[in-house]
């Protein structure tokens, strides 16, 4: 089969299939719209065996058309006795050998792959002053919401992870209750985050999310999980190196804003009174919080990982946390007065480190 | 089918031959046995006497096996022609037995 | 020809365990059950191997703090013993000799009585050390392994005892041949998985 | 007295009927009642396939809520798997392969008949919990961190439950083996045996293998979840990816317990409707064999994600690719046993010829989630949900539905409808390719499984909603196929040995119905295609007997198995409300010792069968004639 292509075909075939399916799905999304290297190291390999698969399927479908049209009874009559034939080694090895040559070519690169995607090692990497090469994030999975945390800097942030672009960002994955499983699909996937031990990866980020549709990639818990499983959302915001470095400023910044009773800030108040508990308002901290951090809330995309992001829903998410992500572990405060709630989500939406 | 089987009485001959045989087989199974309480006790007596863990593991796991295998081959007659289809599945077996263990013992790890 | 028909040690076949169509059936079978049950042992040996150093964090259970080797060695002795003597009592029901039959595999079933005895000894003295079921990911694992070969030894005194209080007075015959012949082989392969048990949990765990 | 026993469904009422039924040691009974068992859970999993589509209709919807819809995908997977697809296969096997092989029955009928009623009483246990307490609802694989958090009894009804119809699958496994191996005809050597015969063997082999342990995972799930056990929780030193292990060390080879007596089930369709003998049967056989090897080889490409480490990953990985040679070499015979032949496209053979397509796109998808970099993407997105309902309903459901089609005349002694069955393989073939096709893209487009509701304008709205659109077609196919069979259940048109006129193996040469005791005389096997051979030849008996005609040899039923069921089953529930109630302990313990005591009474008890005289099998022949 492969005899007949020229060498530049396969290319230009490779070419045009990826151009057929990068028109499906969303950017923000779709796998099939890779925007990192490791994405798209394995939209390469889904193209590879994709054209090979359908070779195969194209030979199948020949020899069983032509067998069809061929040899139906209805033209061949009703007593056409057909001559037995025991089978053919030649060409029972023809099928035998020419799937395993193509099962190699897909073989090949699978396992080249597996190993560079597996490469954590660079991880520990310091140089001279003891500083980390690279970004590590830690990121925890919890029923239902992601917790990202950045040890080199000593910030914690939720449901929105924040990464520079164009370097590799390595990560720790853990579930603090459940089994989940932390998938950003126009990146690259996905590992699960056991609560066993910890996993590492590492993707590369290359577009700066601000011109997507919503500034942000999507991320998905890909593992179920109970309930709200298909609730756990996440989001990313890419950013380059100096607009990075400039947002974790601004999030140790945050080292000594916490909510205070006193406060003349009635959200505030009514926050530190009913929230502060579980809910930190500071970034500056580890991961192993009861609640999702509120330091960058009002920068967020979505309330809760996939409401829209306004008033009504933080007040209706407040009153009734279970209506909208079932088997969450927040309990309902409804017994909040409107102000109260009215005012706790504008101190929500203040919180906010960019710009 | 149960009323298919005839019932053959043997010459004296027959039965004394079959009786020898029988007395042989035996003798070779005490033989096997005497063979299996000295491999434990080698077993045993390596762990007692404190050796290298290094070198007592793959002793014990090894007449382990042989004691398996003399088991299944002397006292579970593996040995004896019919037995084709009963060792084919045990080996079976025993293959996937170790793969599960292999993978237990090695990708499992935390 | 009917099943329960006697015969005279000269026209005993000399495969009486396969010698009827229903007994070749289960003959087979019986193999490939124990087939089946090798991957099931398999199963809990994995597990215990991958689990014998876990234990919560100030919980100071170990193998080698907990197993006596003196104990096992007996439980050991009893066990192979008893897979002798049932050799013994197959090598009477070929000769069709069915007393000592019987006598030989009453003695395998009190020998296996003796070891289920130990066993059942060495739980309630590890329970009675705190190491109970609920210990720890080890001691479920332990307890699990070694109290579902345990549990196999005493299916296969009842399944004995059966057998032996059954054909009592009917004697031997063509229809219960097989299943003695069934039988032994179901102890050997007990003693079989007692030969891993010994070495992989006992020995093993008190080397480390 | 030894007359009675034939003549007893026959002559007496309702009830002496039912008991007839309950107590059938019959291989060809008890395939029929695995054909009801499966077909009732069938329906039963395909009701809660439409309520999943439906509520994936459209974008953010609320037909059932989170928690149902978690309970639904868990009890279709599980109830589709165990207690539809393998009892439905299970059915075909016992009425045919014992047919195939020449044998008068299977080597065990006690336990044969024991392994359905565990079947039917695990199955019953497990959809109970629809109506005690709540559902499993931690998805089929029942993954250890979830289904330990899980509330509620769903998991332990699950654990027992699959538990109870496990053991009944094994024994039905081991019974399968044995009569195979033992029961052939003379002159029916290994390489004579139909493909049917051998897939039935070979999955048969992967159930002994396969299946235990599936029955210590479960165990260890039960003891963790109701007995105080630690394997899976971490606080104490468990390890939940153990779980990962056992599980598809099982579900790895259960699809090719699946997918193989398909297979066969297929390649009997080829040859008798191409009229011609399976091109390359030896390299079938070995294919089957091999892939069966294979088999459980490859378990943790299931488990990519989970963190095993590149070299794990690279090793299952390759050995995942290796199982697509010896598919391909089935396929590429099957089409090479149409080619020259003279293919006649009846309802079965129609279904043979959708499930090439279909099964080789599920085929390709497959080799394509082996690569376990490209894997990372597609692990547990829609992708996934895609490629197994094309290897599951594109391979063993159309074989199932062929089967129905090709097998009903042997078992019932009337044809279905030929038109009402190509009615229904066009409904559910568009159907089926509707509503999976679009998911790979879904998948592809971040789609993950097991979502019980997505957010409007992802891109996913319009497949989803044609992909709901297909699941409809589909009921509306199998609703068609059960007018079908009503119909014709009330027409009755007898039909004689071999209603398809080109049957090549030895249950074509037998009447339809076959008697009780399937064949007068045990049929000596000359070659392949055994039936087809003695037709060339002119034969009009079908077979030439092996042995002269004599009284034959029937085992007795028995009500036993029904009562050992029924003892676990009891016992199930004294396990699972053990804790709570007061009654739970001596619940456990009678219904053990109702089993145990049972089980002991079939030891004790002589059973030798009994025997059909010769006056007797000489006038039911002459009445099937």
């Amino acid at each position: 089969m492969m005899k007949g292509l020229k060498k530049w075909r396969f290319p230009a075939m490779l070419a045009a299939l990826a151009l057929v399916l990068s028109g499906c799905g969303e950017n923000y999304l779709s796998t099939l719209r890779p925007a990192g290297e490791v994405g798209r190291e394995q939209f390469n390999l889904l193209i590879l065996t994709s054209l090979i698969m359908l070779l195969v399927i194209l030979v199948v479908v020949v020899i069983y058309v032509a067998a069809l049209v061929k040899f139906r009874r209805s033209r061949l009559g009703e007593d056409h006795m057909p001559q037995d034939v025991e089978g053919s080694h030649k060409l029972e090895f023809i099928w035998t050998a020419i799937p395993i040559v193509l099962l190699l070519i897909i073989a090949i690169p699978t396992v080249y792959y597996t190993y560079k995607l597996g490469d954590v090692s660079a991880m520990e990497k310091a140089d001279e002053e003891g500083n980390p090469e690279h970004l590590v994030v830690d990121v925890t999975a919890k029923l239902y919401w992601w917790e990202f945390e950045y040890p080199e800097y000593g910030i914690v942030t939720a449901q929105e992870l924040v990464v520079p672009t164009d370097e590799k960002v390595y990560f720790n994955l853990k579930a603090a209750d459940v089994k989940h499983s932390f998938w950003i699909p126009a990146i690259g996937g996905k590992m699960d985050t056991n609560v066993d031990n910890l996993n590492k990866f590492y993707l590369v980020f290359d577009e700066e999310s601000k011109d997507l549709k919503d500034g942000v990639f999507y991320g998905k818990c890909a593992e179920l999980c109970g309930p709200s499983h298909a609730l756990m959302d996440f989001k990313v915001k890419t950013m380059n190196r100096d607009d990075f470095d400039g947002w974790v400023a601004a999030m140790k910044d945050t080292e000594n804003q916490v909510a205070d009773k006193d406060s003349s800030d009635a959200g505030e108040a009514a926050f530190a009174q009913s929230c502060i508990g579980c809910h930190a308002t500071s970034a500056v901290g580890s991961t192993g919080a009861a609640g999702p951090n509120m330091a960058t809330f009002g920068d967020r995309n979505r309330v809760a990982g996939y409401l829209d992001h306004n008033k009504e829903n933080i007040v209706n998410w407040v009153q009734d946390p279970q209506k909208y992500k079932p088997g969450n572990l927040m309990p309902a405060f409804d017994s909040l007065s409107d102000e109260d709630l009215d005012a706790i989500a504008d101190y929500l939406l203040g919180l906010k480190v960019e710009e | 089918m149960a009323h298919d089987i005839e019932i053959i009485e043997k010459t004296p001959a027959e039965y004394n031959y079959k009786k020898r045989n029988a007395d042989r087989a035996m003798r070779g199974q005490l033989m096997m046995f005497a063979l299996m309480i000295f491999m434990t006790l080698i077993s045993f007596t390596a762990v007692q006497a404190g050796f290298s863990p290094l070198f007592v593991i793959p002793v014990i796991l090894l007449l382990a096996a042989v004691q398996v295998g003399l088991q299944l081959y002397y006292f579970m007659h593996m040995k004896e022609e019919g037995h084709g289809l009963p060792a084919m599945f045990m080996y079976t077996g025993v293959l996937i037995a170790f793969l599960t263990v292999l993978t237990f013992v090695t990708i499992v790890w935390w | 020809m009917d099943l329960n028909t006697k015969f005279t040690p000269k026209s005993w076949p000399d495969h009486p365990e396969t010698a009827t169509m229903e007994a070749k059936n289960k003959f087979v079978g019986f193999w490939l059950f124990l087939g089946g049950e090798t991957i099931l042992f398999a199963t809990l040996f994995a597990t215990y191997l991958a689990l014998r150093n876990s234990v919560p964090s100030g919980n100071d259970f170990s193998t080698q703090t907990l197993f006596e080797l003196p104990l096992v060695f007996v439980m050991t002795m009893l066990l192979l013993t008893s897979s002798l003597t049932s050799v013994y009592a197959m090598y009477h029901m070929k000769n069709y000799n069915f007393k000592a039959m019987q006598v030989w595999l009453a003695i395998t079933g009190f020998l296996g009585l003796g070891f289920l005895g130990f066993e059942v000894y060495e739980f309630h003295h590890y329970i009675s050390l705190g190491f109970t079921y609920g210990n720890s990911a080890f001691s479920s694992a332990f307890y699990t392994l070694v109290g579902t070969h345990g549990l196999h030894v005493a299916i296969g005194l009842v399944w004995l005892s059966l057998l032996i209080l059954r054909n009592a007075r009917r004697g031997l015959n063509l229809y219960n041949a097989t299943k003695y012949y069934t039988f032994s082989l179901y102890w050997h392969f007990i003693d079989v998985v007692w030969v891993f048990i010994f070495t992989v949990v006992y020995l093993m765990g008190v080397v480390g | 007295m030894t007359t009675a026993a034939n003549t007893v469904a026959q002559k007496k009422g309702f009830g002496a009927t039912l008991w007839d039924w309950l107590t059938t040691v019959d291989h060809k009974k008890i395939g029929i009642l695995y054909l009801i068992g499966g077909g009732f859970f069938f329906v039963l999993g395909g009701i809660e396939a439409l309520m999943i589509r439906l509520q994936l209709l459209v974008p953010n919807n609320d037909f059932v809520s989170a928690g149902f819809f978690n309970e639904l995908i868990t009890m279709h997977g599980t109830t589709m798997i165990f207690l539809a697809a393998m009892p439905l296969l299970f059915g075909f096997m016992n009425a045919i392969v014992p047919l195939q092989i020449g044998a008068r029955d299977v080597a065990f009928p006690f336990i044969n008949s024991l392994g359905f009623w565990m079947f039917f009483f695990g199955g019953l246990f497990l959809n109970l919990s629809w109506f005690i307490d709540a559902a499993p609802d931690a998805g089929w694989t029942s993954y250890a961190s979830l289904s330990l958090a899980s509330t509620g009894h769903g998991i332990d009804f699950y654990a027992i439950g699959l538990q109870i119809a496990g053991g009944g699958t094994l024994m039905a496994g081991i019974n399968f083996l044995v009569t195979i191996i033992n029961m052939r005809a003379p002159g029916m050597t290994y390489m004579r045996m139909p493909l049917f015969t051998w897939t039935t063997f070979v999955a048969s082999a992967l159930i002994l293998f396969a299946f235990p342990p599936l029955t210590v995972g479960l165990f260890f799930l039960t003891f963790d979840r109701m007995f105080g056990g630690n394997f899976f929780d971490v606080d104490y030193g468990g390890n939940t990816i153990i779980w990962e292990h056992i599980f598809w060390i099982f579900g790895h080879p259960e699809v090719y317990i699946l997918v193989l007596p398909s297979f066969g089930i297929f390649s009997e369709i080829f040859t008798i409707f191409s009229r011609k003998r399976l091109f390359g049967y030896s390299a079938m056989v070995f294919a089957t064999v091999l892939i069966g090897f294979l088999g459980f080889m490859v378990w943790a490409h299931h488990m990519f994600t989970v963190g095993l480490g590149p070299t794990a990953n690279a090793i299952f990985a390759v050995a995942t690719m290796a199982i697509a040679v010896p598919t391909g070499v089935k396929i590429f015979n099957w089409l090479l046993t149409m080619w020259g032949g003279s293919i006649r496209v009846t309802t079965p053979m129609l279904y043979a010829l959708g499930f090439i397509p279909s099964f080789v796109m599920g085929g390709v998808t497959g080799v394509q989630q082996g690569a376990a970099p490209l894997d990372y993407q597609l692990h547990d997105s829609y992708f996934i949900v895609a490629h197994f309902h094309y290897v599951i309903v594109g391979g063993v459901v159309l074989a199932i539905l062929a089967a129905t089609h090709l097998y009903w005349p042997k078992m019932f002694g009337t044809m279905l409808s030929e038109k009402l069955g190509k009615v229904t393989f066009w409904f559910f073939f568009i159907g089926f390719h509707m509503t999976f096709f679009l998911q790979h893209f879904l998948g592809l487009m971040g789609m993950p499984r097991r979502v019980w509701t997505y957010n409007a304008d992802q891109g996913w709205d319009l497949f989803n909603m044609i992909s709901s659109a297909g699941a409809l077609l589909m009921a509306i196919g199998v609703i068609v196929m059960v007018i079908n069979i009503i119909m014709t259940t009330a027409k009755n048109e007898r039909v004689g040995n071999d209603p398809w006129e080109d049957g090549r193996t030895l249950e074509w040469a037998i009447p339809s119905p076959p008697p009780f005791y399937n064949f007068a005389q045990t049929p000596l096997v000359r070659g392949l295609d055994t039936y087809w051979i003695e037709k060339q030849d002119g034969n009009k008996k079908g077979y030439i007997p092996a042995e002269p005609l004599s009284d034959i040899h029937m085992p007795h039923g028995s009500f036993i198995p029904f009562v050992m069921s029924l003892g676990l089953f009891i016992a199930g529930f004294g396990a699972m409300f053990r804790v709570e109630h007061s009654w739970g302990l001596p619940v456990l313990i009678a219904g053990l010792v109702l089993t145990f005591l049972s089980m002991s009474l079939r030891s004790v008890k002589d059973d030798l069968g009994f025997y059909v005289t010769k006056e007797e099998i000489l006038r039911t022949e002459r009445g099937s004639k």
